[in-house]
């Protein structure tokens, strides 16, 4: 937040901190390579954890009658190059990784990147309209606390906040599905589509959409109605902190000179809100928000297993239920991997918004 | 909710939808699959799948499974001695595919179960299939065995089409064990002649049937069925508020209590729940020590921990089910006593024992292995005997069970096939799971070995029922195995559906039969 | 001159004319500083201290408190809340009362373990980082970018798995996960100190880099890592709860609140047994985060923001 | 005549802090090297109070900074009484004969220790009574030895500042470098703090460092006076004949600059342009894109021309000081 | 000299009921450059931001400021800046009254472009449409001697130098024709060089457009140099008041006199004048809320009497008309200057 860099700091420090000038290419470059540097580093933990795995994975992987098989056996050890010193069994690892082998779930007895592949669509469609309510919640909510600094609104929205902070998602899920289920029945229970529907054929793999397509207003209507819930939890839980991280952003706009400067040209309300304060608050609040999608994505793993949402968070407790490491590793890679990405858009983003970076 | 127009029948729109009576059947199942392919095919609800998809030699209607009943085989014979068997196929039976079911397909079938040496194999240990003319196939047995047409009846002796197996990489040689590739293809394809088809199979979340078209028999009942992945709390909601046809297969005991009064359930008690204790005194001192073993089968309160799993369990007398003939009368259940466990202790001669046990941690039938295991563990304390509960993932209890390094585990067990004398042929000392517990013959009396050859060499049923009955009180004597109560696998469904019975055949409800109302 | 893209080093320097406003300065900190002492009186504050204050208590006392033995066994099964059982009775006939006040004796002190253990390996790393700079600091921070690339429960859960469930390996998981928060943020209090002018002026007078460390740049750093902590707790006591949920906690028949929660979502009629451990949740994080909030305007409030 | 970079001043027998040619380089991303301080050579003498003016940005802290060790020289040398003063890394600094006071009086003093202690942390080894040795250099600020105990935010900001000189003096230092020290303070306190400083300079004989950008506050307080600009040292001398007849056209400029209080009101007269960045130093003389009097030979580096006892470097003068070598 | 503002005994309270300004009363009179000087915390800016309703909110006001012939529906007329509410402010910010503060870096929005942050109230106030408000911002950035003023339009403030930005802050607050311009220590963070520049610039606005300007600054000689007439706020309290030439060169209120002892004295005849000692003023400043009873300058005052101590002093004529100073003692003065 370097906006808020003030002279308080001791200077030195304010030259050290201050994001660096590159010019927009060589900052989109370095950027890159950052990632791809942590993305190496995020298979290089997953790696770790297999070792960690007491036993051989072999023994993990293989079923009873393979491990029986010397000729399995032998080719096992070689793909994963069990012989293999450990680096070059990183190598390996990683070559796999790359090409997109991820090793075999245990539960399902399927290559882990090809179930990841099936439960994505269902937690996107859970996680990106829980993500987008929450940015425009806890934006509007997060300036509107900010205005009100210190008086009753924002007390309510602080203490509210607090307490969203505080709940447990598990907890809140089965009370949500509780409440509206058990006791007002006005609900469905879970999953994501009553199953007296076939589901649609998998277009965009969002069921509602799907059904949509395929004609089927009333399946697609049912598919948003299971979905109510879910979202709802998933927002709860990333709402929180989006409002408290606008609200402390937007309280150090508010306090900005240059704030006052609009007040003082006589700009209205609104206008100084919306094109001033928003402007500036936005900014660390694009960069929060990719770290919010990845604890939204983390909320999933029990959030789903209550709504009994078959995404990647039911696979994931599933997986670590029945300690199924390769399954768990993959959804840890792969989350890892959304969320370095993710990190990446918004950091290019931010970029692209702040001209102190893109004109530097 | 709005279970609005779409709802029941409706959904299940479809080109050949005069075909079936219904559209879409749901069964919600908590489950784990490995595989549908018959001769691979072990759990519960791979059991109920393949068994809609294959048809068999014979089979069993509703919940008897006492008289098998004729499907492939239009009729069958039985030499004296019960080491051969011979089958007549019905004409006009055909594959999914519209090719005939013919006497190679029977032999490959049975045979490539025996030579896959998969789970199920152990089942037909023993058994050939030839075939000496068309239409007829001979299955013998090394040992005299009047089970085998209720072995010939579970899925896992389900027919496939032998040619279309060929082709996608199946064999049923010698050497099947390491070159049958089929089991992949057979995951996402059915290549059975039984009513339904597989749609689609997500191990994880659910396995879609579709009516096979080509049916030879009886029209199925339903266009669809969807057997679902869910939890034993997620089907109580749904049945509490189902919409179209829904079988759920989880609820038991507590679960079933404030269900809506139209729904049907059906259950038979085909489950025990048991503790077994490791013999070999290498593996464990305290385990080994049947002393010991006496005290902790006295410390348990077998009237409250039946009470755990709801109504429809029972307190244990004897290790096998109340569904199957051969189990022990109810008055025979087993006490709590303390005194004698305090006794047996002392004469055990180990103070303050503590020991691991290990056990799943699963939700099986609607029951927390865990609460169960608790219970234990509070009932051997009052005994004196500590216990450090180790809950393990399925597959890591499995493997350690396997490994037969485990002192002390817990688990429920449900019959191979429907025939008490299967648990002979698994429990008794030598054999598999006995042999897993350290239980060799010569760690075995006498006794307790001749009873269990005289469950196996019973000529009718009547003798060998009660052979079952003197085997199961050695059992209880000096066995290895605490057995513990009997639990009800229950078939709970809506009252738009006919013939939901639970079957204690292995696959529960046979689908084949459930039709709309 | 022409518009020449100027550098942000010019800016800071036409900034530090500004420095002259310090007086400004020195009122902002006066307001808040008012602001401040009325942060403790808030009854929020005040509510949350007595909530803690309670729970720790209910720690303490648990045997007296509970009344009855959290893991003894009754015949009554599945009884509502009522005057005999006032939070009724679990799947195996326990008090739920009784076992959430003995839960505890459990997730508080394990938050408080992984707190000390997460702000000691944190803490030094970040110390040391900040302070030694270069490729210590690159190694370190490198290090927490990885941890950072994985949401928080789902590294705890498969470090948790891959160590096999257990108390200790829970704990030992959520130190892993825990640990680069307060690496960062005590790292970046740290460089602050680092730069500092006081800092420079010890070092003229002879004060060795060790002794340095020691009386300039540890007490100044402990604020932040206190702020953070408090608030940590209350999410040590979360994820812990959320790891015995999936059953990477404690064994039973241990009265872990998240594990309660599992065995009572096991079945919605008896919302009980699910409901009240979650409230003991609710209400210890809430208190640990309301203090940690009242800490950290108390605090520098600088300093925070890594956290948010 | 050999031309150097810098020059040094006129060779004082007493000079005891010496620095010759220092340069200061920085390495920023996307700005490339800066070289703050590019061969600059000063010498203060005890009881001399040396004044350093210049605009923001031409490198008087980096010179102060590097002059006391805090920041890495990368060229030439600061030396006192002929040593070398020791740099500020991870040994411990034996020799503190040059002690810095700072602008920010706020963040000079550590907020979590008593003003005692961290005085004391100043004070010789071999000092038998230390906190008696605290006391009197409390008193010696103005301040009462009561306040050893206090922390500083119990104090103002002139107070402060007083508290900081006095950890600067507890090493019995032999120069003061003082870095902008009344810039951040109110109008009274600055003349307290600037009358508390020279009067310390000349009692205890110690040599002192003033940099300030304001011009009069130098004047009113130095015996000598440099002025800086983009690193070099573009004039010093005695600060009346640089303040009286300025040889240089930026101090010139810098002195035109300041608004004087007189019954006339007049403007303060405005120079040309601003300070160029650090990192792209003009050819030839720097100061010739902002200077009245820029000729075409200012595209050359300008010599260092002495005139007097002072010295400046600037084409204007060149024909002066061959008049004057005749 | 018609006044254009007149501030009657304006008196702010910050929430917490901390007072900040006392009886504040001050004119600013068309095409007038009026200067408020004073300590750090005496309530320079205060007294700016009241006239502007940017005070934090909470604070309260008592007093009156009038700022006369403000355009309404019905011709001109005068409004009371202490009773304006929400949105009625706007008829006045900009318009009648604008302001430019001390840290131009902190006063333009880092990501707005200048053209921007030039044209947007142009367009809001004036009804101009976009290029009318772009043509009218490049005569501005023209005025107020930015090079490429075309170019200008399309950067970013951080693109410029601090010098530069305070420019184009002030071309921003003169862009919808104010008649007042309030400018909050605006050379402050400058180096004197370019202290010098902004200092002509708004001399120059002045006498060529009739602008008035209330100048807030703590220096003197910044004072001396630009205002006609100056304020001397001490305490949140107005000390003394005069023409700026009266006022710096013979200073009647004790306050005064100390504040110009305790600069260099660098001013007349250069290189001449021996150096003599600054003279500080004993003790600290101390605000409103710590103010003792009486006169707050008192505890510091050389000529303190007991009386001093128990009144405060109140604004009244002294010496050549327009001179008044708040002070019992009225002490006599002989001139600062030698
Ligand atoms: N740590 C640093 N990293 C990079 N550049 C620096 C650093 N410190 C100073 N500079 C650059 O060196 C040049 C001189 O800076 P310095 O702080 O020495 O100037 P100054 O004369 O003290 O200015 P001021 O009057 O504002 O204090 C400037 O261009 C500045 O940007
Ligand atoms: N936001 C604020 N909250 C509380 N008190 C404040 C605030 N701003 C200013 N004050 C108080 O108001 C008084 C007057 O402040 P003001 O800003 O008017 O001083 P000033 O004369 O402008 O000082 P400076 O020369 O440093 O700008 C001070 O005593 C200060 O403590
Ligand atoms: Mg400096
Ligand atoms: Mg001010
Ligand atoms: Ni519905």
């Amino acid at each position: 937040m370097s906006t808020a860099t003030t002279s308080t700091v001791s200077r030195s420090a304010a030259r050290r901190l201050r994001v660096g000038g590159y010019a927009l290419g060589a900052y989109l470059l370095r950027r890159l390579v950052i990632t791809a540097v942590l993305l190496l580093g995020v298979t290089a933990v997953t790696f770790l954890l297999v070792q960690l795995v007491p036993g051989d994975s072999m023994t993990a992987t293989l079923s009873e009658a393979a491990l029986q098989d010397p000729e399995i056996v032998a080719a096992y050890r070689e793909r994963w190059g069990l012989d293999e010193p450990l680096h070059m069994q990183y190598l390996l690892y990683l070559q796999n990784v790359l090409s997109g082998d991820l090793g075999v779930s245990q539960q399902t007895g399927r290559p882990v990147l090809g179930d990841l592949m099936t439960y994505v669509p269902a937690t996107l469609e859970i996680a990106v309209p829980a993500m987008l309510l929450s940015l425009l919640i806890g934006v509007a909510v997060g300036l509107y606390a900010a205005v009100r600094h210190g008086r009753a609104g924002d007390q309510v929205v602080r203490a509210g906040t607090l307490l969203g902070l505080s709940t447990p998602p598990f907890w809140l899920s089965l009370v949500v599905l509780y409440v509206f289920f058990f006791v007002l029945g006005v609900s469905p229970s879970g999953g994501r589509l009553s199953t007296y529907w076939v589901p649609p054929e998998q277009v965009t793999g969002v069921m509602s959409l799907d059904a949509l397509l395929a004609g089927e207003p009333a399946m697609a209507w049912d598919a948003v109605q299971h979905a109510v819930l879910p979202v709802l939890v998933l927002t709860v839980l990333t709402v929180a902190t989006l409002v408290r991280f606008v609200r402390s952003a937007m309280l150090e706009v508010l306090d900005q000179d240059y704030i006052r400067a609009a007040r003082a040209k006589g700009l209205p309300g609104r206008t100084v809100l919306l094109s001033h304060v928003l402007r500036a608050g936005l900014v660390p609040v694009i960069t929060v928000s990719g770290l919010a999608f990845a604890a939204l994505l983390s909320g999933t793993v029990l959030v789903e297993q209550i709504f009994s949402w078959p995404g990647v968070g039911q696979y994931a407790y599933r997986a670590a239920a029945a300690l199924d490491m390769p399954a768990i590793l993959g959804v840890s890679l792969f989350v890892a991997v959304v969320y370095t990405v993710v990190n990446l858009i918004v950091d290019l983003l931010y970029g692209l918004i702040d001209p102190r970076i893109r004109l530097s | 909710g709005g279970s609005g127009s779409g709802g029941g029948a409706g959904g299940g729109d479809s080109d050949d939808g005069g075909a079936t009576q219904g559209g879409t059947l749901t069964v919600s199942t908590s489950f784990v699959v490995n595989s549908l392919d018959p001769g691979q095919v072990y759990e519960a609800t791979g059991a109920l799948a393949v068994h809609a998809m294959y048809d068999t030699l014979v089979t069993f209607e509703g919940s008897d499974v006492t008289t098998p009943v004729p499907l492939l085989a239009e009729s069958w014979e039985v030499n004296d001695d019960a080491t051969e068997f011979t089958f007549t196929l019905t004409d006009g039976a055909v594959f999914s595919d519209g090719s005939p079911v013919t006497a190679e397909d029977v032999v490959f079938s049975i045979n490539r179960l025996h030579n896959l040496q998969g789970s199920p194999a152990v089942t037909v240990e023993g058994l050939a299939a030839s075939s000496p003319s068309e239409g007829v196939v001979v299955v013998t047995s090394e040992q005299s065995n009047p089970s085998v047409p209720t072995i010939l009846a579970m899925p896992a002796a389900g027919i496939l089409n032998a040619e279309a197996t060929e082709a996608e990489g199946g064999t049923a040689a010698e050497d099947a064990a390491s070159v049958d590739a089929a089991t992949d293809f057979l995951n996402g394809a059915s290549l059975g002649s039984g009513p339904y088809m597989l749609d689609s199979f997500d191990p994880a979340s659910e396995i879609v049937l579709t009516a096979n078209p080509e049916y030879w028999g009886e029209t199925p009942g339903y266009q669809r069925i969807v057997i679902s992945n869910v939890e034993a709390e997620t089907q109580k909601l749904t049945m509490q508020r189902a919409e179209g046809d829904q079988i759920a297969l989880d609820l038991s005991g507590r679960l079933l209590e404030d269900l809506p009064e139209s729904v049907q359930v059906s259950a038979s008690q085909d489950t025990f729940y048991f503790l077994t204790l490791h013999q070999d005194p290498a593996v464990s001192e305290i385990t080994s020590n049947p002393d010991f073993v006496r005290a902790l089968r006295a410390s348990i309160d077998y009237d409250g921990l039946a009470a755990l799993f709801g109504e429809d369990a029972l307190p244990a007398a004897g290790m096998v089910p109340t569904a199957f003939p051969g189990a022990l009368p109810e008055v025979e259940a087993q006490q709590q006593d303390l005194d004698a466990a305090a006794d047996h202790l002392e004469a055990s001669g180990i103070t303050d024992p503590t020991v691991e046990l290990m056990y799943p941690a699963i939700t099986y039938r609607g029951v927390d292995l865990g609460t169960i295991a608790t219970k234990i563990q509070f009932d051997a304390e009052q005994a004196g005997i500590e216990i450090v509960l180790d809950p393990q993932p399925i597959a890591s209890f499995l493997e350690a069970q396997t490994a037969g390094e485990v002192p002390f585990r817990f688990s429920p067990q449900s019959l191979n096939y429907p025939v008490a004398a299967s648990l002979v042929n698994n429990f008794a000392p030598g054999q598999a799971s006995a042999e897993r517990t350290g239980w060799t013959e010569d760690r075995a009396s006498e006794e307790i070995i001749a009873a269990g050859e005289a469950v196996q060499s019973a000529p009718d049923s009547e003798s060998q029922i009660s052979a079952i009955q003197d085997w199961q009180h050695l059992l209880n004597e000096e066995s290895p195995y605490v057995t513990l109560a009997y639990n009800s696998g229950v078939v709970a469904a809506t009252e738009t559906i006919a013939n939901a019975e639970y079957s204690p055949a292995g696959w529960q409800v046979d689908l084949r039969a459930v039709a709309p109302q | 001159m022409s518009i020449e893209p100027r550098t942000d080093d010019v800016v800071a320097h036409t900034d530090d004319r500004v420095d002259r406003a310090l007086g400004r300065r020195r009122w902002v900190r006066r307001l808040r500083l008012s602001q401040v002492h009325s942060t403790w009186r808030q009854p929020s504050v005040v509510l949350a201290m007595v909530l803690l204050a309670a729970w720790v208590l209910a720690a303490l006392l648990a045997p007296v408190i509970a009344g009855q033995d959290p893991i003894a066994q009754s015949g009554d099964l599945y009884m509502p809340p009522s005057g005999a059982h006032w939070f009724g009775t679990d799947e195996l006939g326990r008090d739920v009362f009784a076992r959430v006040v003995h839960g505890a004796r459990l997730s508080l002190p394990l938050a408080v373990i992984i707190v000390a253990c997460a702000l000691a390996i944190g803490g030094l790393l970040g110390l040391l980082a900040g302070y030694l700079g270069r490729g210590f600091d690159e190694a370190i921070m490198r290090v927490t970018d990885l941890v950072f690339a994985f949401p928080q429960i789902i590294l705890a859960m498969a470090v948790a798995a891959a160590f096999g469930p257990s108390t200790q390996n829970a704990v030992i998981a959520l130190v892993i996960v825990s640990w680069p928060v307060y690496a960062r943020v005590i790292r970046s209090a740290v460089l602050s100190i680092r730069s500092s002018d006081f800092l420079a002026a010890s070092r003229l007078l002879g004060v060795g880099p060790w002794r340095a460390l020691r009386k300039d740049v540890l007490p100044n750093s402990v604020g932040p890592a206190v702020v953070l902590a408090t608030l940590e707790l209350g999410n040590a006591v979360l994820m812990l709860a959320a790891l015995s949920f999936l059953g990477l906690g404690p064994r039973p028949p241990a009265p872990e609140w998240g594990a309660m929660i599992a065995a009572g979502s096991k079945d919605l009629s008896i919302w009980w047994v699910s409901v009240f451990p979650g409230l003991a949740i609710l209400t210890v994080v809430l208190a640990f985060n309301v203090i940690g909030d009242a800490l950290r305007d108390r605090l520098d409030p600088r300093y925070a923001k890594g956290l948010s | 005549m050999v031309m150097r970079k810098g020059y040094s001043m006129s060779a004082q027998a007493q000079a005891a802090l010496e620095v010759t040619d220092l340069e200061v380089t920085f390495r920023s991303r996307g700005r490339g090297t800066v070289h703050a301080v590019d061969g600059v050579s000063l010498s203060v003498a005890r009881g001399e109070v040396v004044g350093l003016v210049g605009e923001s940005g031409c490198g008087k802290s980096s010179f102060a900074r590097a002059v006391v060790g805090l920041e890495r020289v990368s060229g030439g040398s600061v030396r006192l009484d002929g040593r070398e003063v020791q740099p500020v890394g991870w040994r411990v600094r034996s020799d503190v004969r040059v002690q810095m006071v700072f602008q920010n009086p706020y963040s000079s003093l550590n907020p979590r220790r008593t003003i005692g202690s961290q005085i004391r942390d100043g004070v010789p080894p071999d000092v038998t009574d230390p906190e008696a040795d605290v006391a009197d250099l409390l008193e010696r600020v103005g301040l009462g030895a009561e306040a050893a105990t206090r922390y500083p935010h119990q104090f103002s900001g002139g107070q402060r500042q007083r508290v900081a000189i006095a950890r600067a003096l507890a090493p019995r230092p032999e120069i003061l470098i003082a870095d902008e020290p009344v810039t951040a303070l109110d109008a009274s306190a600055q003349a307290q703090i600037v009358t508390l400083l020279t009067s310390l300079v000349r009692d205890l004989d110690v040599g002192m460092l003033f940099i300030s950008h304001d011009l009069a506050l130098v004047r009113q307080i130095a015996d000598r006076t440099a002025v800086m600009y983009l690193g070099r040292i573009v004039e010093d001398g005695a600060t009346d004949a640089v303040w009286g007849d300025p040889a240089h056209p930026y101090t010139h400029a810098l002195i035109d600059a300041i608004p004087r209080i007189s019954a006339q009101a007049s403007l303060p007269e405005t120079l040309a342009g601003e300070v160029p960045d650090a990192a792209h130093v003009p050819t030839g003389c720097r100061f010739r894109p902002r200077c009245a009097s820029a000729m075409d030979i200012c595209a050359e580096e300008p010599p260092v021309v002495r005139l007097g006892d002072r010295h400046t470097a600037c084409w204007l003068h060149i024909e002066t000081k061959e008049k004057q070598d005749v | 000299m018609t006044a254009l503002l007149e501030v009657e005994n304006l008196g702010v309270h910050l929430p917490g009921d901390m007072p900040v300004i006392h009886d504040a009363t001050l004119r600013v009179d068309e095409g007038e450059v009026v200067g408020v000087a004073g300590e750090s915390g005496s309530g320079k800016s205060m007294t700016a931001s009241a006239l502007l309703g940017l005070l934090p909110p909470g604070a309260r006001t008592s007093g009156a400021a009038r700022l006369h012939g403000v355009p309404g529906p019905g011709g001109t007329s005068t409004v009371d800046l202490l009773g304006l509410r929400g949105a009625e402010w706007n008829r006045v910010r900009g318009t009648e009254i604008a302001m430019v503060f001390q840290d131009a870096t902190a006063s333009l929005h880092p990501m707005l472009s200048v053209g921007r942050q030039l044209t947007e109230h142009m367009r809001v106030h004036l009804g101009m449409d976009k290029s009318a408000a772009r043509r009218r911002a490049v005569e501005l950035l023209d005025r107020v001697r930015i090079p490429d003023p075309d170019r200008a339009l399309r950067a970013y403030p951080h693109q410029f130098s601090g010098g530069m930005r305070q420019r184009v802050a002030i071309a921003s607050a003169l862009a919808c024709h104010p008649r007042l311009l309030i400018a909050d220590e605006p050379t402050t963070a400058l180096d004197v060089t370019v202290q010098a520049g902004i200092l002509r610039l708004l001399d120059e606005l002045r006498t060529e457009t009739g602008l008035s300007v209330l100048f807030v600054t703590h220096d003197l000689g910044v004072l001396a140099s630009l205002t006609a007439r100056s304020y001397v706020f001490y305490a949140g309290r107005v000390m003394e008041t005069a023409a700026t030439p009266e006022l710096v060169t013979r200073p009647r209120h004790p306050y005064t006199a100390a504040l110009l002892r305790a600069r260099p004295h660098a001013d007349e005849s250069w290189g001449q004048g021996a150096r003599q000692p600054l003279q500080s003023i004993p003790g600290s400043p101390v605000t409103p809320a710590t103010a003792p009873p009486g006169c707050p300058f008192a505890p510091r005052c050389t000529h303190a009497i007991e009386e001093c101590t128990t009144a405060v002093p109140t604004l009244s004529a002294a010496g050549p008309p327009g001179h008044e100073l708040a002070c019992v003692v009225r002490p006599d003065l002989t001139e600062v200057r030698a």
